[in-house]
């Protein structure tokens, strides 16, 4: 199994505007294994990184250094033909759902131009037939929604169209990114089933990429949580949730507000001024001016990740390696 | 429990409908409730709830095509919307302020972070404020000093938002309105936010109304929490109540929709279709969705008491307090 | 503060409605439809009347009386004396100018002259735009560098002072030829939407499940893109359509552009250099003008009226 | 603002900037000025652009002498009278006496002797006027203090009326050596300028000047002639005709520029003291400038004057006159302008049966197409599957020129003719169509310049001055190229006549045998009498020229107006 | 905000120089194509007049070389570029031996004045109508002020100048017929003068601002409705900030931003609007100066006050873009 990886991230590293520039991705690897599908869940706060390596992972960009492979081929460096190859493995759902529909066509557009462009179905009824299929799959019925225009369906519907397109291509992984998070609450659940269905059923296996803790927690198998464009944390979603080791993560998980009036926040946190979060860019970790536990070792270099505990549970702190005890 | 509080706020069958051209929104209807001395009430529901248009018609600012129908917003015993426009005004902000959702874009980005909190303590006292009230506010909540010569564009999305709360405690209103004032936050801004918000409240003891959506937040923030659907307020309750025994079909799935941090489950899957806003169903709001919808529900549902302190708009409240309802008892209509 | 919003998250039930019911959603939607808005329509309307004017004044007038002398000097329309005590005739139903030709054959003749002008420039203009913005907006790098450089320093440099020169220099030119002339001062606007756009809609949900899709470029261009950028680049065209025809109608007043083909502006050059005012010959400069004033007010409906569809905030106001 | 806040202001201001100007008003006379003044602060006229027609030559500078268009004398001026040899190459003026410069200083032979030496001898003073005595002036001396005597290259016996007498607009006019003694005469300012005139410059800008009475001129102290009625005279930018027509009406402007009959009409219709030429219809005064047809004589198939006499039948002048002038003028009777003074040339030409008739004869045209071997086919004449067609080039810079072709252009279609107007600009016209020949027919008035004498326009049809197509014709002369067996005998006698003495008894007879030759082979086809319709005021001045009052033509713009202000008198 | 970093300085630079330089080879280049030879023309204009001239081909020979037309012509755009630099655009061609530069500097003054006087008051009216248009508590005979104001835009200029004439000047007698200041006042810094010149301006100004105020008003109007629907001015009305005070400060103030561009950006073509103005109200600006160049086909004018226009276009951008981000301070210049 970890011969073959379905997608193979190695070392990539995105950096915007220049070499002094923004880095939005620091040298990060993950693999997905190739036969047991999983749902990876890809956390962090906006401006975290999570978004760059969906759009890395999708081709939309292409990675300063590193590489990205899938299935044998190197993501960013794929002619326009083997691009469109690529999606048929590699295919996605974005946040918006409303915003991933041409205004302009009807719903059975998604459709059409997968079909047609990867040329899945030979005649009008197969594809007819493809479309029903898919469309079941998340709960829906064609003649219900097909001839629609998208702003006359629910957020809810939309998204699950779009899994039912994803599902379509049949493809090995399913970028989602954030495809909840302007879903109402009620109608999360809906989503959410149907990538555990897809998982479980269609053998596809997920990058789940989101800020919402609860939701990983309930459906991902992987988690990576990112902060300013480096890992921080990473492991058995179980583990790091119940378990979180990386200052910054347990801070996170602390602050998620639980549906429960008995179990309130304890405690104040302080915010540092944002020219201090600015300058903490350039070397260490990047969570230094808000980590209680902060030290001058920290600021030396990014820590590396040491493993925490449970198998594959790892965190780029000095708390939990050498180097800090090193130093003291 | 039952220990005698002023109604700061009452809100009597408050409807604020949208006009098009084939009939009425009824994007807030008869939405009555008190909001007492010094407490937080909760206001959720999901989006085309209502809850906002319900605070435009507390705020009496709803803009065509919408109106306020019916209704009273009684502030201290002043009934906002029978007042003319000039008191209405002097009323705003001095008595009732808002932190806005989206605080983004919610200062004039051509103005001096200062200088628009200043407008409005010159415009209600008739004084410019010294810097040193401005200040002070800021300190309340978590500001530095340097911001005073900000412009907004140059401040990060959670100063902003605490912008607007110094903004919004400036004249000490007795009430304040805070709509998803941090929905758009991450997480560990958010309760940073949230916190300095309750601090506030606490330090002024000003009654607070949260609008939202996330019932986790509101556990965390509320005393009493009002559940909102399609512009009916379907269940009013204690938060505690309300976590622990929703009396509402629809409270009952909004909590139980939260996913937990702490013990993973099989997720819950509502089924059913909302319904048209322009063509509300007869009776229940909620009966097209409802899982325990029953041939009664096609009559009106008033909201009522079912235990002390907990009103919900249900025929069969009881039953589902008790457990006892049976799933869906009327085919789709 | 939201507004609130009726498209998202509720989807209309389609259960269980009554004809009546089915009629009013239908009526409903034709609402929702933007494209069916008043002010498109009026604009529109007025914009095909004078084109209406044009197609049939050709089938049922004599175009001939456009001639100089081919009718009596100065004629008042019918039911109207000038200042020689002289009345209209049915001969001239729209009077006649100061060489005796006649006014309806001219308008006939002139108002879709005046239009063409506009619309050729227009369209040039945009398909220029076109072109230069998707490429600019695509590309990217260096090609947009130039591209945005070049339409900056185009729009500084006012058009009808160039035409001026050009005119002065050239004399007579043909009704295409201004056109052509115009055009080259109204493809900067168009290229710089369409770049903002093609850049904003670059990373567009529905531009990457095109991709997604395995869309080819061109596909995305002109399949996902350009039919959303209609309402923008229909708003654009008629914009320019407007200035099109303001230096255009600014040139004739001049004395410049074309000298032998009767247009709006030309007309009005005339009437003004022969002292139509202080002769109270009114409809000699008035017709061209009010027609002029139809034509702006026309398109500048459909603008609005596009405004609308694109803005749906406009809507309300 | 409110309306009535607007109001009040508005009146308060013209309140304010109009005071005192009431009484004043009934001293002044405004003249229309239908240019800009480019450069007030210049007085050079040697130099060219015209800066003298703002008041300059009709106030200030005198000239010596001015051509009576009613009579054809010259009415002597700042010179008494002239005398010249037999063969017209030297000629003697003398001048009056007691002549000032408004500085006071004398103006006597020295300054004319200085002038015309200065135009002599800088050859890059390039004003016409100066241009033209360079070219025909071999000396000029100094007789006396008044009296001057000048040697020609060759002879002429024009050489007074040309160049002193105000034939057309200008005259070369006198300077004083006092001033510009040492000054280089290209560059220099002149101002405050000096002149002999009884005004004096009061004040410049590029849209107005003023001049104001000197009571001290030396013409009233001299007794010669009184000082004129206005105390003020000022000439006014107006801005084109509908503003002149407006000011005219409002009593604001005393006399205006050329406008239309229509706009004259309306402008009567509103005020109806004003007046022109000719109380009624058709109001206008001839222009020295007649029109015509230029046709090329090199071009087939118009090289056969059979066709251009063709086209000359074909062509109605009558309805030119209605249509393009709105009966404004007359169809010309020969290539001469109508004027008292041309009266016995005119005469002369019809008498021997020649001239054009007024109305069209469009079958004997046809008949003379057919005679060149042209057959009708349809719409037009065919000759060896060739269709008879003719551009005809046409100045675009007045609505005149194009409304005549226009109507030209469809009485050769009417007839048979596959004629097209070609309007190009005024610059093209008359850089490159006209004197290059480039051109089939075109509209234009060179047999333009005799106003008392019949040399002056016949002159200019002579073939010494033929050049190919694509070389400059010298002077705009004789651009037709006419150049045949009847061209050189009309050259011959046309020289002959240019070597008689201006009321030589035997012209008229000589022109008509000229004007056969012109007539047969029709170089040039005259069309209409150009006009010039002036209105003026009789509001606050009386005294305007008229057809009644002909003491010379009103064209104020022109150094002869110094006469027309001399004759003003206030209105009662 | 507010300093102007090097770089962006440097890019505003280059780009207004280049508009100087394609705009000044454009005017040079145009007319060298037309088939006419400038000297032919002067010539034309001398027989225009007169009917005839003596000495042709001398006077051409020295035309020609006192135009320099006799050098070849890359010699003559690069003399050209370096006199134009310097504001030396040779002699008037229908005016010789006057200067382009004198012509145009005593035309300037006029065309500034009457433009900053039509333009001030375009701006502010079309401005303030088309935010009271929008303005929910403005009345309703401003919200249908727009298309009223949209038919005089569809008018040509000259033809509202006329019209204006007529009424004001030739009937009501309330303005002056022509000109720019009274007949008998002279100019100079005094009372009378500085009135007479504002009665003189009122009427060629308001016939610019009645063509061109729509155009404001509709921009302002679409700003304005954006603005409207921007959270801020929601908050501000829950503020009870009193209702004037959030129409200026929160809602005009933010709206009228991206007109201040479009301001500079007009400029050129105010001017362009104003030569028929500037001509039938005989007043002497560039608009006029153009005018009578056009007609007497004066190139070395035509280029000088092009020339000028484009220049004064092309700064008041650069100048507007140099001073924006003192204005909206959201704006930073990126280098």
């Amino acid at each position: 199994m970890p011969d073959d990886p379905l997608l193979d991230i190695r070392n990539v590293r995105k950096v915007y505007g220049g070499p002094d520039g923004l880095v939005a991705l620091n040298d990060f690897s993950l693999q997905i294994p190739r036969d047991e599908p999983q749902i990876v869940t890809i956390a962090g706060e906006s401006g975290s990184g999570k978004s760059t390596l969906a759009n890395l992972v999708l081709g939309f960009t292409k990675p300063t250094s590193g590489q990205i492979v899938f299935d044998g081929m190197d993501v960013g460096r794929l002619s326009s033909r083997e691009m469109a190859q690529y999606h048929r493995k590699v295919q996605a759902v974005f946040q918006d759902p409303f915003g991933s529909y041409n205004p302009f066509y009807r719903v059975s557009h998604v459709f059409d131009m997968v079909i047609k462009n990867f040329k899945l179905a030979d005649t009008k009824a197969q594809a007819r037939e493809m479309m029903e299929e898919g469309l079941n799959a998340v709960g829906l019925k064609g003649s219900d929604v097909l001839r629609k225009y998208p702003h006359q369906l629910s957020g809810g519907q939309r998204q699950r169209i779009m899994m039912a397109r994803a599902y379509m291509v049949k493809p090995k992984l399913i970028v989602a990114d954030e495809p909840v998070s302007m879903v109402d609450a009620s109608l999360r659940a809906s989503i959410l089933d149907v990538m555990m269905k897809l998982r479980d059923e269609g053998g596809i296996s997920f990058l789940y990429v989101t800020h919402d803790l609860s939701t990983a927690y309930q459906i991902g198998d992987k988690i990576v949580l990112f902060y300013q464009g480096t890992l921080a944390e990473e492991g058995n979603v179980t583990d790091v949730i119940t378990n979180p080791k990386h200052p910054y993560v347990q801070l996170l998980i602390d602050s998620v507000p639980q549906a429960d009036p008995t179990r309130r926040w304890q405690g104040e946190i302080e915010l540092p001024a944002e020219e201090e979060l600015r300058t903490a860019r350039a070397t260490g970790c990047r969570f230094v001016p808000r980590c209680p536990h902060a030290a001058e070792v920290c600021k030396a270099a990014l820590p590396p990740l040491h493993p925490v505990g449970a198998p594959g549970h790892r965190a780029s702190c000095t708390l939990y390696g050498p180097e800090r005890a090193a130093a003291e | 429990m039952t220990e005698p509080r002023n109604v700061v706020l009452k809100v009597r069958g408050l409807s604020v409908f949208y006009a098009t051209p084939t009939g009425d929104v009824r994007a807030t209807d008869d939405a009555s409730f008190d909001l007492y001395e010094g407490e937080t009430l909760g206001l959720v529901g999901e989006s085309g709830s209502g809850k906002t248009t319900a605070t435009s018609g507390i705020l009496r600012m709803v803009s065509s095509p919408g109106r306020i129908v019916a209704g009273s917003v009684e502030l201290d015993g002043v009934d906002l919307l029978a007042l003319k426009e000039e008191d209405l005004r002097r009323q705003r902000w001095s008595k009732l302020a808002l932190i806005p959702q989206g605080a983004m874009n919610s200062l004039n980005p051509t103005m001096k972070i200062s200088a628009q909190i200043a407008d409005v303590i010159r415009t209600h006292t008739g004084k410019t404020p010294p810097r040193d009230r401005i200040l002070e506010l800021f300190q309340m909540v978590g500001l530095p000093g340097r911001i005073h010569d900000m412009y907004p564009h140059e401040l990060s999305g959670g100063m902003k938002q605490r912008v607007c709360i110094a903004m919004g405690i400036a004249l000490n209103p007795r009430v304040i309105i805070a709509d998803e004032a941090t929905s758009a936050l991450d997480v560990v801004v958010q309760r940073v936010v949230a916190q300095t918000m309750a601090k506030v409240r606490d330090a002024l003891g000003v009654s607070m109304i949260m609008i939202g959506h996330d019932m986790g937040l509101m556990a965390q923030m509320v005393d009493r929490i009002a559940v909102m659907y399609s512009g009916k307020i379907v269940e009013i309750a204690r938060v505690a109540d309300m976590f622990a025994r929703p009396a509402h079909p629809y409270s009952k799935i909004l909590i139980d929709s939260v996913p937990s941090l702490t013990q993973r489950q099989a997720l819950r899957i509502t089924g059913g279709i909302t319904h048209d806003p322009r063509n509300p169903p007869k009776g229940c709001i909620f009966q097209l969705r409802c899982p325990y919808a029953a041939p009664q529900c096609r009559e009106p549902q008033p909201l009522r008491e079912i235990n002390p302190g907990q009103l919900a708009a249900c025929c069969r409240a009881e039953e589902i307090l008790a457990g006892t309802a049976q799933a869906r008892e009327i085919a789709d209509a | 503060m939201t507004e609130y919003s009726t498209d998202d998250d509720v989807a209309p039930a389609e259960h269980g409605l009554t004809r009546e019911d089915r009629r009013r959603a239908r009526r409903m939607r034709r609402f929702d439809n933007p494209w069916l808005n008043p002010k498109l329509y009026w604009g529109g309307g007025l914009l095909l009347g004078i084109v209406l004017v044009g197609i049939l004044g050709r089938l049922l007038w004599d175009l001939d009386l456009v001639f100089t002398g081919s009718g009596m000097l100065k004629l008042p329309p019918v039911g109207f004396e000038n200042l020689r005590g002289q009345e209209g005739t049915f001969a001239n139903p729209l009077g006649t100018d100061g060489a005796g030709r006649d006014m309806l054959a001219l308008i006939v003749i002139g108002a879709p002259n005046s239009l063409f002008v506009g619309l050729l420039a227009s369209l040039i203009g945009m398909s220029i735009g076109i072109f230069l913005g998707f490429t600019a907006g695509y590309v990217g790098g260096r090609t947009d560098d130039i591209i945005r450089v070049l339409s900056d320093v185009m729009i500084t440099i006012p058009p009808l002072l160039i035409l001026v020169v050009f005119q002065s220099a050239f004399g007579d030119v043909s009704l295409t030829m201004m056109a052509l002339l115009i055009a080259g001062f109204v493809w900067q606007s168009p290229t710089r939407l369409i770049r903002a756009q093609v850049l904003s809609m670059k990373s567009s949900g529905y531009v990457q499940m095109a991709k997604l899709s395995g869309a080819s470029t061109f596909d995305i261009m002109f399949r996902e893109m350009l039919p959303n950028l209609i309402p923008y680049l229909f708003g654009s065209f008629i914009a320019n359509v407007t200035t099109s025809i303001v230096t255009a109608v600014g040139l004739e007043v001049l004395g410049l552009g074309p000298q032998r083909v009767p247009t709006l502006g030309r007309t009005i050059y005339e009437a003004i250099n022969a002292g139509a005012l202080i002769q109270n010959l009114w409809w000699w400069w008035g017709i061209p003008t009010l027609l002029l004033a139809a034509m702006f007010i026309g398109l500048l409906l459909i603008n609005l009226g596009l405004d609308e569809v694109s803005n749906p905030r406009l809507r309300k106001a | 603002m409110s309306s009535t806040r607007t109001l009040a202001l508005a009146s308060a201001i013209a309140l304010a900037a109009g005071a005192g100007w009431a009484q004043d008003r009934a001293d002044t006379v405004i003249f229309d000025l239908d240019r800009t003044i480019k450069d007030p602060e210049n007085f050079n006229w040697f130099t060219p652009g015209t800066k003298r027609m703002h008041g300059a030559h009709q106030a200030m500078w005198e000239p010596l002498f001015i051509l009576n268009y009613g009579t054809g004398d010259l009415d002597p001026w700042l010179a008494t009278g002239y005398e010249q040899n037999d063969d017209s190459t030297e000629f003697t003026i003398t001048l009056r006496d007691g002549v000032e410069w408004s500085d006071g200083e004398v103006f006597d032979a020295d300054d004319v002797v200085f002038s015309v030496g200065m135009a002599l001898e800088n050859e890059e003073i390039s004003s016409r006027e100066a241009s033209t005595i360079r070219a025909q002036v071999a000396s000029v001396d100094k007789v006396d203090d008044l009296t001057v005597r000048f040697t020609l290259t060759a002879p002429n016996p024009r050489f007074i009326v040309e160049n002193f007498g105000v034939r057309i607009f200008g005259s070369f006019l006198i300077m004083p050596q006092h001033i510009w003694e040492g000054e280089d005469p290209a560059t220099f300012a002149f101002y405050p300028p000096v002149g002999t005139g009884p005004y004096t410059l009061s004040s410049v800008a590029t849209n107005r000047a003023i001049w104001e009475r000197n009571d001290d001129w030396w013409g009233a102290k001299t007794g010669w002639m009184d000082l004129p009625a206005p105390a003020r005279v000022v000439f006014l930018e107006t801005g084109g005709e509908e503003s002149r027509a407006q000011l005219i009406a409002a009593n604001e402007l005393d006399a205006a520029q050329s406008v239309s009959v229509g706009t004259f009409e309306a402008i009567q219709a509103q005020n109806p003291a004003v007046t022109a030429w000719y109380p009624s219809y058709p109001f206008a005064v001839s222009d020295p400038c007649a029109r015509q047809l230029e046709i090329n004589t090199t071009v087939a198939p118009w090289d056969d004057p059979r066709m251009r006499r063709a086209v000359a039948l074909i062509i109605d002048r009558t309805q030119i006159a209605n249509v393009a002038a709105e009966g404004a003028t007359v169809p010309s009777r020969t290539m001469f302008a109508q004027f008292g003074s041309m009266e016995p040339f005119i005469a002369a030409v019809e008498e021997a049966g020649l001239g054009l008739p007024a109305r069209a004869d469009v079958e004997a045209g046809q008949a003379l197409l057919e005679e060149a071997g042209w057959t009708r086919s349809g719409d037009y004449y065919e000759k060896d599957g060739e269709t008879l067609s003719v551009d005809i080039h046409v100045n675009s810079a007045s609505t005149e020129y194009t409304r005549t072709i226009d109507v030209v252009v469809e009485q050769l279609q009417r007839a048979g003719i596959d004629a097209k107007a070609v309007p190009v600009e005024n610059g093209v016209f008359w850089g490159e169509v006209l004197p290059f020949g480039q051109y089939e027919m075109t509209y234009s008035w060179l047999s333009c310049g005799s106003v008392n004498e019949p040399w002056a326009s016949m002159g200019r049809y002579t073939v010494d001055d033929v050049v190919p197509v694509g070389e400059r014709s010298p002077g705009f002369n004789n651009t037709s190229r006419w150049d045949s067996e009847a061209a050189e005998k009309y050259t011959a006698i046309v020289k002959e006549i240019g070597d008689k003495a201006l009321n030589d008894p035997e012209v008229p007879a000589m022109v008509a045998e000229a004007y056969a030759y012109l007539d047969e082979e029709m170089p040039f086809i005259p069309l209409v009498q150009s006009f010039k319709l002036v209105p003026f005021n009789t509001t606050y001045w009386t005294g305007w020229p008229t057809d009644e009052n002909y003491y010379n033509h009103p064209f104020f713009w022109w150094n002869s107006a110094h006469q027309i202000i001399h004759n003003l008198e206030k209105a009662e | 905000m507010g300093r102007i970093p090097r770089s962006y300085l440097i890019n505003r630079l280059i780009t207004l120089f280049l508009t100087i330089l394609i705009a000044a080879t454009l005017i040079w280049v145009i007319p060298r194509l037309s088939p006419v030879d400038p000297a032919d023309i002067m010539l034309g204009r001398m027989a225009a007049g007169a009917g005839s001239v003596a000495n042709a081909d001398q006077v051409l020979a020295q035309l020609r070389e006192s135009f320099g037309l006799d050098q070849p012509m890359i010699v003559q755009y690069f003399k050209y570029l370096g006199n134009t630099l310097l504001f030396d655009f040779g002699l008037s061609t229908a005016s010789f031996p006057t200067p382009v530069s004198s012509l145009i500097a005593r035309a300037l003054p006029w065309t500034l004045g009457l433009m900053i006087l039509s333009v001030v008051i375009t701006f502010v009216i079309g401005n303030a109508l088309g935010a009271f248009m929008v303005w929910e508590r403005s009345p309703k005979l401003v919200k249908v002020a727009i298309p009223a104001a949209m038919v005089f835009t569809s008018i040509p200029p000259i033809l509202s100048g006329l019209l204006l004439m007529w009424i004001f000047a030739a009937q009501l007698r309330w303005f002056p017929l022509t000109g720019a200041y009274g007949l008998m006042v002279e100019p100079g810094w005094t009372w009378d003068f500085a009135l007479s010149v504002l009665h003189h301006g009122f009427l060629p100004a308001l016939s610019i601002v009645i063509v061109t105020f729509g155009f404001w008003a509709l921009g302002m109007r679409g700003l304005m409705i954006t603005v409207q629907g921007e959270d801020y001015v929601k908050l501000a009305e829950a503020k009870g900030l009193r209702p004037r005070y959030i129409l200026y400060r929160y809602m005009i103030r933010n709206a009228i931003l991206p007109q201040v561009t479009a301001f500079a950006l007009k400029i050129g073509l105010l001017i362009a609007g104003q030569v028929l103005v500037e001509r039938i109200f005989a007043y002497n600006g560039m608009g006029k100066l153009l005018y009578d160049a056009i007609l007497d086909q004066d190139f070395p004018v035509i280029q000088g006050v092009s020339y000028v226009i484009i220049l004064m276009t092309a700064l008041s951008v650069f100048l507007v873009d140099l001073i924006y981000p003192f204005i909206d301070p959201r704006i930073r210049h990126e280098g």
